[in-house]
């Protein structure tokens, strides 16, 4: 029996350190059976403003000197970490679709999943926990 | 007076901009302050936008940083440096305010 | 009785989100469940050894010390730490354990109830 | 699900609540999430209360700590203690989210 | 010449260190000329969702040890600092004036000052640099 | 050539308010102005010593050691740091003033001008 957790990321990045812990958060449950006899699996879900995260080309190394956010998701995107955004929030915003984080230059064989809200919601009915960043 | 003020966020206090008044009046938007000049919500400008006696500068340092270049940025909002936003704040704004 | 995790990623000082973490696993420990406490991002600020007590600012040294005598497991992420310079031994307060984030998540997993405080 | 929810803040995050569904939602009030209960902006109860399904909580030593009491607090409102939350927490909600 | 500095309280108590700490530097300016040679003169202006600092009756001592921001507020009333609140806001809060911090038990002579928000602007145009909380 | 002094009362790791003065000031400092930077609150963890470098977190002790090179005057709020056990001499990075909040204003009120940068 797994564990799961639903890691939602609601605010947008660089405002805050927590949208990027939620990254680094949901990549730890990869080694957390160090510490108990099962497995955790993570899902990791942009809702609201959140869905800004996913928009590719930040340029935060080069003029901040820090890894970015899309960096981070791209890496996870490429470890088959199961992202979900929500299609209502970047279609609120005006965001195309063609404007979101793309794992392929780093082999990932799946991109974003652009998702209905509800199918969100369907994901905090199935975990056993949630944590809102 | 001639007011400067900064937005770094999102959301939040815009009451209070369109309630400070002053012989000129420049709004920076600086860190999430950048997606009023990027984002259209529901396909509007943002709300903070709206003043028309105001002048509006986004931080092109801060648009990269997030993922926007100069031409995602509205027209009506001037793309600064952060050497032109330290000849603005030294040279035309007397005071300033971070919302 | 069961098993809360409250994880916290707010400073010490200033939205008090950590004074309620500290007396919701203090009231929660006393009715007799186990409670286990994260500290992450800025909250790693509550781990530093040397706080000054002034009333004017959050200090929760004693009470962190008190949730420990109750049996609660305080940790503090190792990273998080690290980049603010607080370090293993020499920076943080003895009984809270400097570890990576699989232990929160390992400790989530295996409780009843997870209180994510995932805000500054 | 059973799902409690907190609220800190006097302003933000509304939209996510009314999205949030579930057999069961209580919404807990604590920190600054006690004005909600308390203050009428313009006469009127604060939006998050709208929601008729829910069961509205608020922390009573976070009122006092912000200079409410007990009997200023709307009528639909329970006022819960930390022992009271820890409870209900523990038998009556199963997953909970911080907004 | 004296320098003015207006500190604005727009944000409320305990969410956050600062609109304590904009009392706490508003009261520093009476030891500021030990570094210059010119006094400085601070005022403190309440507005916004700031005003929710001055309701009275904060128990914050009692129940979390921490100072609360009306015992602060008393202690400048006495001292006779300046201190000014915005009547429309706390009109829009529905907060009756009679539930506002009082320094009169710490021998204040005056309370605080509730003004329209336009004398607040004022203070803003002749003050020498503003300071926002 | 003018006076700018910036107050910061933001935490090292956040909301990158620390990232964006830090860079003003180098900034304003390269165009000949006087620059003087104020830590208080939680900004204050900004002069702690030993942070460890990760590109994941901002990093800005050789900027302030760099600011400091060209004349900008960086201080931090004493009781601010004290309360979060960041004491002058052991915990304080060296060049960094640890001073009162009179500092801070009399500086100000010396300026030409003033960003005061009053949140989380």
């Amino acid at each position: 029996m797994s564990n799961n957790i639903l890691f939602v990321v609601q605010r947008p990045p660089y405002k805050s350190e927590n949208p990027k812990l939620a990254i680094t958060h949901a990549m730890s449950c990869y080694t957390a059976d160090i510490h108990i006899d099962e497995p955790v699996e993570p899902t990791l879900a942009y809702v609201g403003d959140g869905v800004l995260n996913c928009i590719r080309d930040q340029r935060s190394q080069d003029i901040y000197g820090l890894i970015s956010t899309e960096q981070h998701i791209k890496v996870q995107l490429s470890g088959d970490m199961k992202i979900l955004v929500c299609k209502e929030d970047i279609e609120r915003l005006g965001i195309k679709e063609e404007r979101l984080v793309d794992g392929k230059d780093l082999g990932a064989e799946a991109g974003l999943n652009v998702v209905p809200f509800k199918e969100i919601l369907k994901e905090m009915e199935i975990c056993d926990h949630l944590m809102f960043f | 007076m001639k007011l400067g003020i900064f937005y770094s966020d999102l959301r939040g206090n815009h009451d209070m901009l369109f309630r400070l008044k002053g012989e000129k009046i420049g709004v920076f938007l600086v860190g999430n302050g950048i997606y009023h000049a990027t984002i259209k919500e529901k396909g509007e400008p943002s709300p903070i936008l709206q003043k028309k006696e105001i002048d509006y500068y986004v931080l092109s340092e801060d648009l990269s940083t997030r993922g926007f270049s100069t031409d995602e940025v509205d027209s009506d909002i001037k793309v600064i440096t952060y050497s032109d936003l330290t000849d603005l704040i030294m040279n035309d704004y007397d005071k300033l305010a971070w919302l | 009785m069961g098993t809360l995790t409250i994880g916290v990623f707010s400073s010490l000082i200033g939205s008090m989100n950590l004074d309620f973490a500290v007396k919701l696993a203090e009231t929660a420990a006393d009715k007799g469940h186990n409670v286990n406490l994260w500290l992450s991002g800025n909250a790693t600020t509550a781990a530093k050894k040397g706080q000054k007590e002034y009333k004017d600012y959050s200090y929760l040294i004693k009470k962190i010390s008190g949730l420990q005598k109750k049996g609660v497991q305080v940790a503090a992420c190792e990273a998080c730490s690290e980049a603010r310079g607080i370090h293993a031994g020499e920076d943080i307060i003895e009984g809270i354990t400097s570890i990576g984030m699989d232990w929160y998540v390992a400790k989530a997993a295996k409780s009843d109830r997870v209180l994510h405080i995932g805000v500054e």
